[in-house]
């Protein structure tokens, strides 16, 4: 990398190809690395994100599995143990509750339960999310939910920096990562510093500055969260966007800090909203940042109802930026 | 231990005139309303994930006409063949494709939740292995309370690999329930060959494991299916346990709309394409004297006027409103 | 029952006795109710809940499975679609991983996926928490986590009565339901009328009056929430105490009610502190009692760490009386 | 299909002295330190899930002592005989017992949760099939770094009826890894018998249908299984890929501390007994000379100050300071 200007430079590129670089640079720099999963291989991926990887690769390193999920994760978690760096995809969180086990009562405990001898250094990615009318069993939301387990970490990549630069330091993560790539982002394009690599995953990022409300995302609400900052702004209100990143751990000092900015919150989450990880937003401000609140925090989440199919009803079920906006102005309203 | 025939391809006499007929009119059927399916899907009327069928009627055709109506089935999300040979109305399972409230699932579910409880259609499962457990139970119902039904239970031999269908044939096995297992084998799991999933390719070989009977049977065959289910509805009506038929067919498009086909050889689909279940149950009926360019045609002329009423009619169905969104969560009648 | 007195007339029994009455009630009053799970029958159970049923009812209401929890809880589903009123015991939460898949993306979607056609009224007992040393994959306390799932109820029982009369109700639901048995409640002893039957599950409880502070437990916690207030009331300080019952959905009222009455809660909860039931408890009091607090509430979770197995630290690791008391008291201190 | 050898049951020679005499040893340490254990647990020393190894000695004896040091070992909660005899020190192991730092787990597993890094113990698993990905995890990392390692997998036969057993079979056969499979037939799942669990209980045919050679061995004849576990690892080792080895014994004990024992009869408790490894064993050595009651005693005393010493060990252990308590859910050191 030459010295002077390459930070300036950039590159046009998708979120998918943001990912599919950092899994070829992975299996570049460490030959421990390795990716396993449904149709990795000859198929480029469910979501083209490997296209190419076999072909450059060879299968030992670019593994189709048959579709035995609770094996192929469980696997990921031997093998890691044994000294490989594996990266097991999951094609859609929807599947991944037939590994639940492995990922709960294996991976996240291991490492206690042997007293520190065991430490699993496996990176599980997955695609989640709703909003391409796949219906009930192929749009659930769950990276709040996994974010419950002790013993996991879960990460939200949410811009192109970030699908390019989680994946590293989640491989040199000591413990188990998970990593939800919301399945509407693929297509996402913008610019990608042409040096972009691994970022910290310890923090939640302000996207945008503003003093009025804070709007609390991650992944696939980031950009809803932002397009209703736009429109308040519009109409006088300044919001600050706080993306949330990593959701275990959660970064809970950021959000204090946002908050006791701004006084109020609005956290968008496409988990239902019972126990969603807004849930958990909400009483950590509760418990942090209470007597900073001009108003009670609110949450817009997806409906509670297993993902209908018809677009008009999806689109209702999910958080939009014209509720997060309907949301943020009957609040500040109530302020005086 | 298995007492397994010799891979039950037909030595059909005479096809039975009208009984052939029929079926040779059920697969046209599929075909056109799949083709149909594909081009809606192009226009922007149909969305999701649509998995077309074209290639495999002849096992939906052969097995469920053998079916009685109490009898029940349950599918995967490749499944517009099962619920239009069950007699689900073309114009139902159309304006489900469509997302309308006048569709079998009423627009809940989509191309691969079709449900219709009149013909005791369960579904319409979108997680590979998910509905065998399903099966095992509704078989389970009907062996407790003393009624003498089948579940038929459809699944890819992908859902092989999945812990599930070994649990399954287990229970099913040791409890003796009347379920008819079809595994459609039509060797691909979206990319991946049954030879890199499967360390022992026979699939009958892995039912016998459970000490249930397993039957090779020709699925681009119509007549050969059609004796293997009579056969085996026979044997699990019988009383004997359930029973496993391996169909041996092929998908002539790609896994679903958005699918490349990278993993397999153009070639090889020709190949299989000269055993068009259509095409060569044709041939055997003209050679029979059964069918003419006549007949054919008006064959063709009533399926494609039935499937244009059902355009029609999901055309002019209706959208749900918006505030029936969190209909269906939970039951509306309280008691059972 | 005779009508005079018999309403005062008690009997002493333990939680597991209700219990297993509760299951030969159902048994006796609807015979398309069965009992199917891992050692129910010749074991007796795990935890001796269904000892002598089997003896008394036989092995088809009493059905031992194998160790498939995958298929028998979908088996469940199927038998619930079949017309059966199966109680399907998982023989602890925390092996119930397995069968997530069929919970999730069957029992809780398929009414919806089939737009109402198919209810599956089926209760799924399984024992929850720790307390016994049974270690980090023995102790899990996820009903909390369950209740993120729209689709089905979660009841936790954590009364006589409430052991009593709880399964009754779920098994009168056209929907899916889950009761957790806190595993140390079994043994517990106590005065239940004799004529005790089933119990709404519609509303939250208030176990104790106060005015000073809402404890808001479930299950397991609740008799801790209890001794807190006891002791709480020696010290001036006059708790009232909120049994939830039924984690999913939620008596949202109930809490809002309560907190109106004190404006101080804590909530005590077994589960792990985020993304807890707690966390869910404390928004909706955000959302819909903000203005009514004296101070923030708080919750009194486990430790985020997987269950360590020497009693010490497993007891540093669980919510106890003690910390609720200190919490109060911290808080009430504050007020002023 | 598979090499199957008539039930590998030992036409031993003779016994090779020496070599005899530690595993007898090796037995009889199990089998004093178990009845230890017990002794324990009645006294309140050992607390939670204890599963006794008694009568099953002769299976982990003859197959740990022909692995070599490099290989890897993966057991179930009824692991104490394996951990035993793999060489953790029996201190180690009843501080662990205990719950006290100095145990092999540093008190944080318990009696299930034995873990040993130094001989490559990966544990002590506590969900039935939940250890069987890990070894395949493990000899995928093996085959892939080029290593002639094998992975001995310990399960018992309940976990045959599990899911993941059949993903883990097919998985390992297909990619040809180094796993050696030890069912631990003892015929009964908690208090449920193999017949009422499989439709097939002749437990090689489902590794055969997975194309892996399996063989039957007599499980309380060490010499067989030292023979069968030899040769086995030989054609493991060779890159054959996976055995399946079917141990036929029988557990003397309850399942747990906590099982009356109602499924079986007392009679064929007492059939199995007369074939106790450890006597039948030594009767044989007093035939060939190499055993009398001088030596006898010897190794009893030799085996009772061992013990002795252990259980010192573990009294004078101490336990984990409670600020301790969050350690070990992440890893302390931050790079791999
Ligand atoms: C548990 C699960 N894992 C992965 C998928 C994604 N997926 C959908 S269809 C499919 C292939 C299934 O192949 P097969 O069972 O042979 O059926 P076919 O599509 O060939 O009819 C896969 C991997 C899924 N739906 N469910
Ligand atoms: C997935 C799961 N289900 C249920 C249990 C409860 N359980 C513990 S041991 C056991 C019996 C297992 O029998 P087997 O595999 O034959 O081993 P054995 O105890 O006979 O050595 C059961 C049902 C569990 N630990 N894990
Ligand atoms: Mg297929
Ligand atoms: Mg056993």
């Amino acid at each position: 990398m030459s010295a002077e200007g390459a930070a300036a430079q950039t590159v046009r590129i998708t979120y998918r190809e943001a990912m599919r670089q950092a899994i070829r640079e992975a299996l570049i720099r460490d030959p421990r690395v390795f990716l396993m999963g449904e149709d990795v291989g000859r198929y480029g991926g469910c979501f083209a994100v490997s296209r190419g990887l076999l072909e450059e690769f060879g299968p030992e390193r670019i593994r189709d599995t048959p579709l035995s999920e609770s094996a192929f994760v469980g696997a990921g978690i031997g093998a890691a143990m044994g000294g490989m760096r594996p990266i097991v995809e999951i094609m859609t969180v929807n599947f991944s509750l037939l590994a639940l086990d492995q990922i709960l009562n294996n991976a996240a405990t291991i490492l206690h339960m042997s007293g520190g001898q065991f430490n699993i250094p496996l990176v599980i990615r997955m695609t989640t999310g709703a909003g391409r009318q796949l219906a009930a069993q192929h749009s659930h939301s769950l990276e709040g939910w996994y974010a419950h387990i002790p013993g996991i970490k879960i990460l939200t990549p949410a811009t192109l920096e970030d699908a390019r630069g989680m994946l590293w330091t989640a491989l040199e993560d000591p413990d188990p990562v998970l990593i939800f790539e919301h399945g509407g982002l693929y297509n996402t394009e913008g610019e990608l510093a042409a040096d972009a690599g691994a970022v910290e995953i310890d923090h939640a990022a302000v996207r945008r500055a503003g003093s009025d409300v804070s709007l609390i995302a991650y992944g696939g609400t980031l950009g809803k969260a932002l397009r209703a900052a736009e429109e308040l702004a519009a109409g006088g209100i300044d919001a600050e966007v706080l993306d949330l990143r990593t959701l275990r751990p959660l970064d809970t000092e950021s959000i204090l800090a946002s908050v006791t900015r701004t006084h109020r919150a609005v956290i968008i989450d496409e988990g239902w909203r019972s126990g969603s990880i807004a849930a958990e937003v909400s009483a950590r401000i509760m418990e942090g940042a209470f007597y900073e609140l001009d108003a009670p925090v609110a949450r817009v989440c997806s409906a509670e109802v297993p993902m209908p199919y018809p677009r008009h009803l999806e689109e209702a079920a999910l958080p939009q930026a014209a509720t997060v906006v309907q949301t943020v102005r009957a609040m500040v309203g109530k302020r005086d | 231990m298995t007492p397994t025939p010799q891979a039950a391809s037909s030595n059909h006499p005479q096809p039975a005139g009208e009984h052939s007929l029929t079926a040779l009119r059920q697969m046209i059927l599929i075909r056109r309303f799949e083709e149909k399916c594909a081009e809606l899907y192009n226009a922007g009327k149909i969305h999701g994930f649509v998995h077309l069928y074209i290639g495999e009627e002849a096992i939906a055709v052969g097995v469920i006409a053998q079916l009685q109506p109490e009898d029940a089935i349950v599918a995967t999300y490749r499944e517009h063949g099962h619920a239009l040979v069950r007699g689900v109305p073309a114009t139902a399972v159309m304006a489900e494709m469509y997302g309308k409230q006048e569709g079998c699932s009423r627009g809940r579910g989509g191309s691969m939740h079709l449900f219709d409880a009149a013909t005791r259609f369960y579904g319409g499962n979108a997680i590979v292995g998910g509905g065998l457990p399903l099966a095992v139970g509704l078989a389970l119902a009907d062996k407790m309370a003393g009624r003498a039904r089948v579940t038929a239970c459809f699944f890819g031999e992908g859902a092989v690999a999945e812990g599930e269908f070994h649990e399954c044939l287990n229970l099913s096995a040791l409890w003796k329930l009347p379920v008819l297992f079809c595994c459609e084998n039509n060797l691909y799991a979206m990319g991946t060959a049954l030879r890199r999933s499967e360390s022992e390719t026979d699939l009958c070989l892995k039912a016998s494991s459970y000490e249930m009977p397993a039957w090779p049977v020709d699925g681009m065959d119509v007549e050969a299916c059609q004796d293997a289910a009579r056969r085996a509805l026979t044997a699990v009506r019988g009383g004997g346990g359930p029973l496993f038929l391996e169909f041996r067919t092929y998908r002539f498009r790609a896994h679903s709309m958005f699918d490349p086909q990278l993993y397999r050889e153009k070639q090889e689909v020709e190949e299989w394409k000269k055993r068009d279940p259509i095409l060569t149950f044709g041939a055997r009926l003209r050679e029979a004297g059964l069918l003419d360019d006549n007949v054919l045609k008006s064959i063709e002329d009533d399926v494609a006027a039935e499937i244009d009423r059902s355009v029609e009619f999901a055309e002019a169905g209706t959208w749900e409103p918006v505030e029936e969104l969190t209909r269906f969560v939970y039951s509306e009648r309280t008691r059972p």
